[in-house]
């Protein structure tokens, strides 16, 4: 047992915290605003070897395990950063497993081409509304109960949308089949995604509460600190008690993945959902306490408000994952139950 | 109790239903796209059917409309999703002036506020001062028979097509806050104005104004010199019987059933069938159903000429904390199609649900905030004491 | 239009406020928790006239209006009145509108023996934890379709429950049908009962408000009431705004029964279920701000903490009445819509 | 990071797991539902496997039992819903005295409590002073050798069953307030005091306790005189380690999905099946899950030395927090059936739905309110400046 990163994983957290703090500072995320991906922040992570470092040395990657992947997904959510680097790990990750030898595999760990997932599984081959899938050159995705990977071209323009983020439909019903029953692999590479955007959420969640607090102690109403009431403390207290738990069921969740632990999936969509509320939470309580600023376009906190929201919400309705993850852990043969 | 509208209001509603149904057409809805949340056309059709002067308290020379019709009036609008601002500025200063403004104010922009033929501004927010109106630092300077005011204002929201602001200004820096402040009613195209929008999370505009030297004679004060608090009150009062926020849910609630009656269910059937979906929408119709009463009661209160000013506390942040709440369930209902906005050539009827996501959470924050508010009804209605603050 | 009460309706609810402060204090609502029922209570209120206020005086009753019994209701709701008192005068409004000529009409308006209300649909011919069915002498209920009314005797004794109210299974499989396809009058019954009980919940909202916000101005800690800090004062302000509107609904929907208005059984669902989650809260706020002491028996607050949740639960789960209530407003032929 | 837990902490869960199969019997949860939240039975086998005793700090003379072993041990109690305050106060005012006491109360006191063969209680709270407990009142006044107290506490949970209590007093009246209290260790049967119920809306008991003219050796006294504010922050620094509370909800869970399991839906099926009643069965698995991260973070922090206090706040406050709502949560999922209270001879396994509903409010309230530790939050975690409280 380990509740602390390692030095290892601190030294890539002091990396990468830098990196975006120089490359992606809020204007950059509202100059990408329109495509929801950034070609230069892209660009610098592959040379920073971002997109491969969790894909196994033999493939060319950085032999970096989901937990080590983790801490740049979470200072890549802090910044909002523009670009598909979970969806991409993931799909690599699950191109690697399943066929090795696509002739994609070198450009993609390179991040010299885009993957990315579909999260949900396509209609009469279309998978809808997939993140950075305004960019991405390969998607793969679960087309009739095959892992398929598709290849029609990026459209290049995302569907304006709420989180400003890189969503286009894509078709996958010419795609290449990857295995003809392919859920379980899919599957996996959802989990690894949910886990990951979890931390990610946790990252945006963080910053969202910290400029609430920061400017809850700048700004005076009636001589005080706005952040002196006891009414905004505790609406600050229990988003931020929410938010700690959240970091921790999201590592949990990684190191589960990284670890083959049985409850792995499970952990996965559990971090996944909580860290959706709890950012979205965080975010709304950083908002309500900027008062009319955070609602001007130039406050960065209505970023993080939108993009909490767009983040959680690009796997499908909260409701229908809750159910499906009910299905799941109140299957008469489950070994779960609450106090397993 | 008897909760039915006297005849003549009910005969009222039909007629602004009637009036709302030929005038608020998706032209003017796209209009109010544009992010200044007015139109010219259905406000000067409403002054036109003296809905306008009609407001205005019968004592100060108005129609007297009732209270009750206003609130059907407002009630309407905002079923209709028709942009009611610039009506409550309009009626709001046009009272005020009537109350306390001196005889060339009441001559030279009273008429003019009424007939629509001109746009007000409301000018108490500043940069430093939101909740805390009474800190204003905008100066205002006498100089003979002038003023010379020096300063800036935050969300003064129509001053881009306004012609008047009603402008708060501290013209004593040596007394406690609330003693040194004084009103003015200025003409937005006075020499040394400078307006630059600011625009928001939900597209609306807004703006800040900034005042450089601008020079007004006296005539243009509104009230007391150094009496702006008492002016403040009274505007008060004017706008909670002109303030809208009770209705924000029912389009709302709307959009996302004609989604759901169309959009498949992960099952097969269509998403209205979704038992959680269904109960969402039952717990939000209640909520407006509670916002009804709510308004139906303070313009009863109105009516009867008792305050209402708690209920209307009550009121704004029953509604607006409702409506976020309403905003955050249908966004997530709808999943990824919730979140595709409008684009260009789609009308006004799509993606209304993305659009009020990010219009919701304002609603809490203008016009008081929820923490105000709360304050408020701690105070005044379950009488605890003043909290530090 | 006149939202506040009539004279007639204040001199009513002053008489039956000093009645029910009289005769209903704290300690006999804990002396009649076995059986949830008192009868000397009972008694005295037949005394007064309230089991048949609401009957037409054609039939021996008051001939008030239903607006006139729910003042009684909400004094009889804030007092947490231990008499099936709604469910009796919604059950004999019932059986006079089907049977006027039934022979228990004179004995049950004048309060000599009691009726109540199934308010779900029996099963098998048994109507499980009918409020008032300890005691009841006759019981109405819906049973394959047919309005019924039963007559096997009172248990007289509850099942022990959450709100010690007077719970018991009721046989109505052998009972006498007043109307073979009686599902119309059983949910007007049903519909008075929603908003009569609205209005006495929200009376007992009202009192368990009262006794927190009480409480709270005089108790101290660290030197301070703790009604005086501000986080205490604004979870006070939400219960009491949502009281506030609790109120105006409930009374509405007792107007639109009283008036014939066609939104009645909506209206009564809907001041039903607002209520019960309000007068929940309430109770819940109060509670809290008690600290340890509301905890604690001798302490009035936790009776009207448990009475919140179980005077709403008899209806059912929550769930299941907002799930009715939206097939009624949400059936594609519904006039309803929100912005109707 | 590694959220594996060590081999011997494993093969520590699976031996007690394997105890408390064999001890947390039917009988033990009746006993339990007495009011009286203790097993004798079961507390003393717990002491004879040498767990009291192991809890206590090796630099104290403990067995040293890593704070991850605890965490596990009191874990697997409150998934089995064994009784844990008698553990809690055995090994709490052990470890006081141990660290703080005299010779006296380290011979006499501590060999008794970590057998089991004796149980305390605390006696800090008073009826003018919870949240507040440095106001406490109760008087000891020197005479001679001896101290003569009087005074009430409030909350003295166990009091009743139990050998001694750990007493706040103030000793000095003259000086701000949290300088002014001393600590004794009272033995229960001492001339003067008198035990009084104060049963609840859980039918748990606790109690008042009376301190009239009680005299008492100086020997008795815990820590300097007027010193009593250091004793209660070893206290609390103790029982933060010691403290449940984070598994309150998955018996919870498991009572509901036994209920819906066999009860029938309205339109058929079985409730278990209900879309609604689902998603808030695994909202509340996911919060158990966020409780069991807390628990293993906050034990992790102690085993390495760290401090945990303010972990040890959001852990109380969230795991508080959430049951209180699945408490709601599951008895409307149950309507009326949810209702029904156990009665004699049902055996502990009815109406456990129930009975959380009526339990679940004090766990916001005792060892620490949700208020104050939302304070806690604000200003240890968060850094925001002290509110005026």
């Amino acid at each position: 047992m380990r509740l602390e990163m390692t030095d290892d994983e601190i030294a890539v957290q002091e990396v990468f915290a830098g990196f975006f703090a120089d490359q992606c500072p809020p204007d950059a995320v509202r100059e990408a605003a329109d495509l929801g991906h950034s070609p230069d922040l892209w660009k610098r992570l592959a040379e920073m070897g971002a997109p491969g470092m969790a894909v196994a040395v033999e493939h060319g990657g950085g032999g970096a395990t989901l937990s080590d992947l983790a801490v740049v997904a979470a200072e890549a959510g802090r910044r909002l950063a523009p670009v598909p680097l979970i969806e991409h790990a993931v799909a690599v990750r699950g191109l690697i497993a399943t066929d090795p030898g696509h002739d994609a595999v070198a450009d993609l760990v390179a991040g010299d081409r885009i993957a990315t997932l579909a999260l949900r599984a396509a209609i009469e081959g279309e998978a809808r509304l997939v993140p950075g899938g305004a960019v991405a050159d390969v998607v793969l995705g679960l087309a009739d109960g095959a892992l398929v990977v598709g290849g029609d071209a990026a459209p290049g323009a995302a569907q304006a949308n709420t989180g400003d983020l890189a969503l286009a439909n894509r078709t996958l019903g010419d795609g290449q089949t990857l295995a003809a029953a392919g859920e379980t692999e899919w599957r996996r590479m959802v989990s690894e995604w949910q886990a990951l955007t979890a931390v990610g959420l946790t990252g945006l969640a963080q910053e969202a509460l910290s400029l609430g607090t920061t400017y809850a102690m700048e700004r005076e109403q009636f001589g005080v600190p706005v952040g002196s009431f006891q009414a905004v403390q505790h609406g600050f207290a229990n988003v931020a008690t929410s938010l700690e738990g959240a970091v921790f069921l999201a590592h949990k969740a990684v190191w589960a993945l990284d670890s083959g632990n049985a409850d792995a999936d499970r952990l996965a969509a559990m971090a996944f959902l909580f860290a959706g509320e709890t950012a979205q939470a965080c975010a709304a309580a950083s908002l309500q306490y900027h008062g009319g600023y955070g609602y001007a376009e130039e406050y960065d906190i209505q970023l993080y408000y939108r993009q909490a929201k767009a983040r959680t919400l690009v796997l499908g309705p909260p409701s229908a994952e809750y159910r499906r993850l009910a299905d799941v852990v109140l299957a008469p043969d489950s070994t779960e139950g609450a106090a397993a | 109790m008897d909760f039915s509208y006297p005849a003549d209001v009910e005969a009222f509603r039909t007629e602004v239903q009637e009036f709302l149904t030929e005038h608020v057409t998706d032209a003017v809805l796209e209009e109010v796209d544009t992010g200044t949340v007015h139109s010219d056309d259905l406000h000067k059709a409403m002054a036109a059917k003296g809905w306008l002067s009609g407001a205005v308290p019968t004592e100060l020379g108005g129609g007297g409309m009732s209270p009750l019709k206003m609130s059907v009036l407002i009630e309407e609008l905002q079923l209709f999703r028709a942009p009611i601002d610039a009506m409550g500025v309009a009626i709001g200063m046009a009272s005020i002036i009537l109350e306390l403004g001196n005889d060339f104010l009441k001559g030279e922009v009273v008429p003019r506020l009424l007939s629509g033929d001109a746009l007000g501004a409301f000018g108490y927010s500043e940069p430093e001062s939101g909740s805390d109106v009474a800190a204003a630092q905008t100066k205002a300077v006498r100089d003979g028979d002038e003023w010379v005011i020096n300063g800036q204002k935050m969300w003064t929201t129509m001053a881009h097509v306004a012609d008047y602001v009603i402008l708060l200004t501290r013209t004593n820096p040596d007394v406690p806050k609330h003693k040194g402040l004084t009103f003015f009613i200025v003409p937005l195209d006075s020499p040394g104005i400078e307006i630059q929008p600011v625009w928001t999370m939900g597209y609306e505009r807004s703006n800040a104004t900034f005042y450089d030297e601008v020079r007004l004679d006296d005539k243009w004060r509104l009230g007391d010199v150094d009496g702006g608090w008492n002016v403040m009150k009274t505007a008060l009062k004017f706008e909670r019987g002109i303030a809208g926020g009770q209705f924000y849910s029912p389009p709302l609630i709307d959009a996302t059933i004609d989604w759901a009656t169309d959009a498949p269910a992960p099952d097969g059937g269509a998403m209205i069938d979704d038992p959680g979906l269904r109960e969402s929408l039952v717990r939000a119709m209640i909520d407006v159903e509670v916002c009804r009463c709510f308004a139906q009661k303070t313009a009863y209160l109105a009516d009867t000429g008792a305050p209402f000013g708690v209920e209307g506390s009550m009121t704004k942040l029953f509604a607006s904390e409702t409506f976020k709440k309403h905003s955050h369930w249908f966004m997530d209902a709808m999943g990824p199609d919730g979140l595709v906005k409008r684009v260009e050539g789609d009308g006004p009827h799509v993606a209304f649900v993305e659009e009020t996501f990010r219009h919701a959470p304002v609603t809490t924050i203008y016009g008081g905030t929820s923490e105000i508010n709360r304050n408020m009804v701690a105070e005044a209605h379950l009488g605890l004491p003043r909290a530090r603050r």
